[in-house]
């Protein structure tokens, strides 16, 4: 991955829940499996915990993705987190490419802790996806570049 | 029926079942009655009005007068009376001080045409009041609504289409509040939006995205809870047709998760606090429809 | 302002070979608020962890960064460090740049450019971190124990062993559940009643156990540690501590004509009864739906007839309520009803039984004394036919009340009853149609083949299709599989394998205990290979078959994890709250109580209080409190509210911000 | 569907029935007042249909000897429906003999005023392709 000023490189955040994800992510790492610089990742105890603002905070800060990884349903160490957060987030997102804002800039994804290769897949796609779309026009067009 | 209404406001005041009444006062013009509290026969007669320019739902004001002393009589349109049971059932309003005569509504006329009838009253969903302790006129049914005509004409646009007209109209948005002021799920003690330790907090956009930022957060707070009383795009100076919004998310709920109707019943849990196991997956955004 | 320090380890060459380590450091000391940052070869080592000690000291730190692999991995270790550096131990993040960076990224610019950025993130929210102290809750020494069966029996044998007090909830008259109605246990064929009686008594006489028997549990209260329950005493009419377990009276009432749910109805009993004679506590019970003094006010026989003058007409449902620190469900299992299966012809002829009806035939306890007789004219059967999996495994659409699961223990008592028919009676011919023979267990598949091998019984791989009682008999149409045939049996008897469910009370119980349950209203586990006898909800266990079918030596098995785990909790004086919990600010709070809907462990209460308003009165809000020993910090409430009045320690809204504007920069 | 050849993905999707739900019981096989009749019983139906040995089915008489009387639908513990395939089998048979036995033409000679709709549109998707 060479890091060239004239190819675009996507900002992208991964919220991923402490206890499947984020040891999905770790696992990907463990077993050296590759996915893009591009994605940092945000630790948060629960898919649940994804408040709809931080997604838009991210867009509103310059990220030209968002995705977020929770245990599959039915796994939540808390046991009903990800079912409302399956619900928020499909709602939030259905609502954001209502507005136009391009729906393939937002993703949920289920990845336990044993998927370390899903998580690198996912990232992998998701990452290729955006870079696809390109930079994050039409929220650019809105943001005041400062 | 102004009559009728008047005459059963007093009959309460007098016989000290109720000692205020919430009802709509006659402005300057034909067309802009507000809501105010009456205490007095005279007022009533004087000034008490219900036509087809009493549009604002009641309902939030309870939220203020059913905390005060003693019983306060309300006069609830069909539409209110939704708002009215999701305010009980987030214990925003004092049931036992509330005396709610259901009214009669006709349809309200949009103030910037006279002749036309509101848009939310042209796509009425119900004329069924479901809450009420005393009637006058009659309660009608659950209609047919064609309330989702415009989001679906939205949908079968272009993700590019939809941004341009979100554009037009969002840009116009003064941030006045209104939208958010006049709402009866927006009781919060103190908004997000205002709160400097929020993290959220945001008096006036910086930036065309924080204009839309506060649209969609406002649209996702009260989403679930929202009863579709109209009552956002029937405030707003600037004519944002903010009800699309919210129609949005309660035709998804309605499409996703089964149909649901906020405050049709007190006891019920919203579809945002609930779930099912097999609930659709949020791919289910990328699956439907053209981008 | 923060004085934070940035530690970045080198991993070995784990992260220095791919992240420029010494670029790392220095881009961290630029930030705002770091007044020290060093890269060091291993920062999990003793001098590592020394240095850490060492610069909160020298720089007054009030936060730390350690950038090194994942926090799954060594956070504790740097929290620790931390602590004994004197910083409170939550003012500590770790940045992951092994795991989420130099593992994956094999090019040192991009990889050092986003380590980085995950200082920066991390730096970003330290600066937000409050120091945080685990709270602790005492542990109130006491378990309830909800059901008087096996499982409960030996869970509260257990527990009280250990020195704990423990009260068992029975809803019956008696504890013993259905291992009492059972007459002789697989593979062993000992008799149930001689191994169970001896407990059941030695739970009477331990001063530690208590039985609330003809009890129910009406409401829970509290915490882990703290529960507090409501025990309904439903009212038995005769004095307890006066009833002398004679007998007199459920032998004079006149009242003959009750069917007796002992025997499954099989025969009647009166309406003042003691279930069985070896009953605890052996106390009689009257049966307010048959007893016509307390219908009509009059008869009094009982009452005659008791010297102890232990009858009380009068008496009423009392409540109580007791103080626990652990609950167990045992709440068993039932047969399902099998009448909708029509095709078995269960409802037209009293000679279809079903396995369990089986068992009090054989039972010399039971309504035939111990001689098999058929129930429609007490002639001895000649032909038996046994039929399997007779509402289980069935499709999930299943239009019957079929489950879709093994029930598990059917295959293994099918056998037992089949042998112990051929051993009494050799005359019989016992039939037994099957899907599969399932006898995973120590002993089990001998004891299969030995019922087919020794004692000849006909094991046909085929099922019962229809069930005809015609002249007295059944008649039988049935598959065999094997031979291509379809057969055709004329039967005396045909006893049905009922799949089994979890008893009814089970479900209103989860909600109380808002533990959770699969579909089929089994507990569900904690963990269903890890943590098997704990539910989700803290302090509440689970034993026996209300978490799944099990036979005996697996529910006793199960019944002592549960203790030794419920021993494990009751040892401790006090619980160490996970102190990353919700916490709702009351003074945005607006009462709403979506929070409350979404809180899985019911951690969220709402109540009235007085607060002070700016023009001097005060006012009653409805506000949410969390119970921070409740509550594991999932977050889903602070979603839900949309005042932002409910945040996270730990991972509050600011913090999280900071990141995503850390990342996003 | 090709002239001569019947597939089990045609039996399947003809009768909407889930071969692979048969735990083999045989409780269909149980439950069938035509058992002796037959040469395939209603669980090797079901077993043949899901190893694609749909022509021994075809050829045999037994597809004609089930009565439809549905008891195995009725008592199958898994829902899997045999009595469907037989009548899939046998509609697909039928369909083979030729096209159209029964063309739209040719219905208004044979009009009889007692016909029920119903049985005019079942004979029609019965007999014709």
């Amino acid at each position: 991955m060479q890091m060239n000023d004239n190819t675009f490189r996507p900002k992208i955040v991964a919220f991923c829940c402490n206890w499947c994800s984020y040891a999905g992510a770790d696992l990907a790492g463990t077993n050296r499996l590759n996915y893009p610089a591009d994605v940092k990742i945000i630790r948060v105890p629960c898919s649940c915990r994804v408040n709809p603002t931080f997604v838009l905070r991210a867009f509103g800060r310059g990220a030209d993705g968002v995705i977020i990884c929770g245990c599959h349903p039915g796994d939540c160490h808390y046991t009903s987190g990800n079912y409302y957060a399956r619900r928020r987030m499909t709602l939030l997102f259905s609502m954001l490419d209502y507005l136009g804002i391009e729906r393939e800039r937002t993703r949920v994804e289920w990845v336990s802790a044993a998927e370390g290769a899903k998580f690198a897949q996912t990232m992998n796609s998701f990452v290729e996806t955006v870079t696809k779309l390109g930079k994050n026009k039409r929220l650019e067009d809105l943001r005041c570049k400062k | 029926m102004q009559k009728v209404m008047i005459e059963r406001a007093a009959e309460l005041l007098s016989s000290g079942k109720v000692n205020r009444v919430l009802g709509w006062r006659a402005g300057l013009f034909a067309h802009d009655n507000t809501p105010s509290v009456f205490t007095d026969a005279a007022d009533l007669q004087a000034n008490f009005v219900y036509n087809e320019f009493c549009g604002a739902n009641l309902s939030k004001y309870l939220v203020k007068e059913s905390d005060k002393e003693g019983t306060v009589a309300v006069f609830l349109k069909p539409c209110d009376t939704y708002s009215f049971n999701q305010l009980i059932a987030e214990h925003k309003i004092k049931r036992d001080n509330v005396y709610a005569i259901g009214v009669q509504c006709n349809g309200m006329k949009d103030v910037n045409d006279r002749e036309k009838l509101e848009e939310r009253c042209a796509s009425c969903k119900s004329r069924k009041h479901v809450a009420y302790d005393e009637l006058i006129g009659e309660s009608g049914e659950i209609l047919d609504s064609n309330r989702f005509d415009m989001v679906e004409k939205l949908e079968n646009m272009t993700s590019e289409e939809r941004f341009e007209f979100w554009r037009g109209e969002l840009s116009r948005c003064v941030r006045c509040n209104a939208c958010r002021n006049v709402c009866p799920a927006c009781t919060c003690e103190k908004c997000i939006f205002d709160n400097p330790d929020s993290g959220s907090a945001n008096k006036a956009p910086a930036d065309p995205f924080e204009e839309n930022l506060f649209h969609i957060i406002r649209a996702f707070h009260v989403a679930g809870r929202c009863t579709d009383c109209g009552e956002c795009s029937r405030v707003c100076p600037e004519n944002i047709p903010l009800h699309l919004l919210n129609r949005k998310f309660i035709k998804d709920i309605n499409e996703l998760y089964g149909e649901y109707q906020a405050g049709e019943t007190v006891n019920e849990r919203g579809p945002l606090v609930n779930y099912t196991q097999g609930d659709a997956e949020p791919s289910v955004v990328y699956e439907r429809g053209n981008s | 302002m923060q004085r934070i320090g940035v530690f970045v380890c080198h991993c070995g060459s784990n992260i220095a070979a791919t992240v420029d380590v010494k670029a790392v450091a220095e881009a961290a000391k630029h930030e705002s608020g770091v007044v020290f940052s060093a890269d060091y070869q291993y920062m999990c080592s003793e001098s590592g962890q020394d240095l850490i000690k060492d610069m909160i000291k020298e720089h007054k730190l009030t936060g730390i960064v350690v950038c090194s692999c994942s926090p799954r991995m060594h956070e504790n270790t740097f929290c620790k460090a931390a602590a004994a550096g004197g910083l409170n131990p939550y003012m500590v993040e770790i940045a992951n740049i092994r795991e989420q960076c130099s593992w994956i990224h094999k090019d040192m610019p991009s990889a050092t450019a986003k380590a980085i950025v995950l200082v920066r993130s991390a730096i970003a929210k330290v600066t937000l971190n409050a120091p945080l102290t685990a709270g602790t809750s005492p542990v109130t020494k006491r378990a309830l124990v909800i059901g008087g069966g096996i499982a409960g029996i030996q869970t509260a044998l257990d527990i009280a062993d250990a020195g704990f007090e423990v009260d068992i909830v029975e809803k019956e008259p008696t504890i013993g559940g259905k291992m009492a109605q059972i007459d002789k246990t697989f593979p062993t064929l000992d008799c149930a009643a001689c191994i169970l009686t001896p407990k059941m008594v030695e739970a009477a006489q331990n001063d530690k156990i208590r039985i609330f028997s003809y009890s129910e549990v009406s409401a829970v209260k509290g915490f882990v540690g703290n529960f507090t329950v409501t025990i309904k005493r439903k009212a038995r009419y005769v004095k307890e501590d006066l009833c002398t377990g004679c007998g007199l009276c459920t032998e004079k009432c006149p009242q003959k004509k009750v069917p007796n749910e002992f025997n499954l109805g099989l025969d009647n009993r009166r309406a003042i009864y003691i279930p069985f004679a070896q009953a605890i506590p052996k106390i009689a019970t009257i049966d307010p739906d048959y007893c016509t003094m307390l219908k009509s006010g009059k008869c009094g026989v009982c009452s005659k007839v008791c010297s102890a003058g232990a009858i009380d007409y009068q008496a009423k449902d009392e409540f109580i309520d007791v103080n626990y620190g652990a609950i167990v469900a045992a709440t068993g299992f039932n047969p399902i009803k099998v009448d909708k299966y029509d095709e078995f012809a269960y409802a037209q002829s009293p000679d279809v039984v079903t396995s369990l009806e089986y068992e009090r035939l054989m039972n010399a306890a039971g309504p035939t004394g111990g001689t098999l007789l058929r129930p429609s004219d007490r002639t001895h059967p000649h032909t038996i036919v046994f039929v399997q999996c007779v509402g289980s495994r069935e499709s999930e659409d299943s239009t019957k009340c079929g489950k879709s699961y093994c029930s598990k223990i059917c295959c293994m008592y099918t056998a037992k009853h089949a042998m112990l028919t051929r051993e009494k009676y050799p005359d019989t011919d016992v039939y037994v149609f099957y899907i599969d023979v399932r006898t995973p267990g120590k002993s089990f598949d001998e004891f299969y083949r030995r019922a087919v091998e020794q004692y000849g019984v006909h094991y046909i791989k085929g099922m019962v299709g229809k069930v005809t009682p015609e002249g007295g008999k059944l008649k039988v149409q049935a598959s065999d599989l094997i031979a291509g045939k379809q057969l055709h049996i004329d039967a005396d008897m045909v006893v049905l394998a009922a799949a089994i469910e979890p008893d009814k009370t089970a479900r209103p119980l989860a909600t109380l205990l808002t533990a959770s349950m699969d579909t089929n209203d089994f507990f569900t586990e904690a963990h269903p290979k890890l943590r098997p006898v704990e539910s989700p909800t803290a302090g509440v266990f689970l034993s026996g078959a209300c978490q799944g079918p099990k036979d005996i030596p697996e529910t006793v098995a199960q019944a002592g994890a549960a203790a030794s785990k419920v021993i494990g909790l009751l040892a401790k004086d006090h619980l160490v709250c996970n102190p990353c919990v919700a916490n709702a600010n009351e003074m945005l709070c607006s009462g709403c109580s979506q929070c409350e809907k979404v809180c899985p462990y019911g951690a969220i209460t709402y109540s009235y209080k007085e607060f002070r308003m700016p023009d001097r009165t005060t006012k009653l809000r409805l506000v949410a409190s969390v119970n921070a020993a409740v509550c594991q910090g999932c977050g889903a409430c602070t979603v839900t509210c949309p005042s932002g009045a409910m945040d996270l320690k730990g991972f509050s809204n600011k913090q999280i911000m900071a990141e995503v504007d850390a990342i996003c920069k | 569907m090709s002239e001569n050849n019947i597939c089990r993905e045609d039996i399947l999707r003809i009768s909407g029935v889930d071969t692979r739900k048969c735990m083999r019981c045989g409780k269909c096989s149980a439950t069938c007042p035509a058992y002796d009749e037959m040469e395939y019983h209603p669980h090797q139906f079901v077993n043949m249909v899901e190893n694609g040995d749909i022509e021994a089915l075809v050829e045999s008489p037994s597809l004609f000897k089930c009565l439809s009387c549905f008891a195995c639908i009725d008592r199958c513990p898994r829902q899997v429906e045999p009595a469907k395939l037989v009548e899939a089998v046998r509609s697909a048979c039928i369909r083979r003999q030729g096209h159209n036995h029964l063309s739209a033409d040719a219905i208004p000679a044979i009009l009889d005023p007692d016909i029920p709709q119903q049985a005019l549109v079942s004979a029609f998707r019965k007999y014709s392709e």
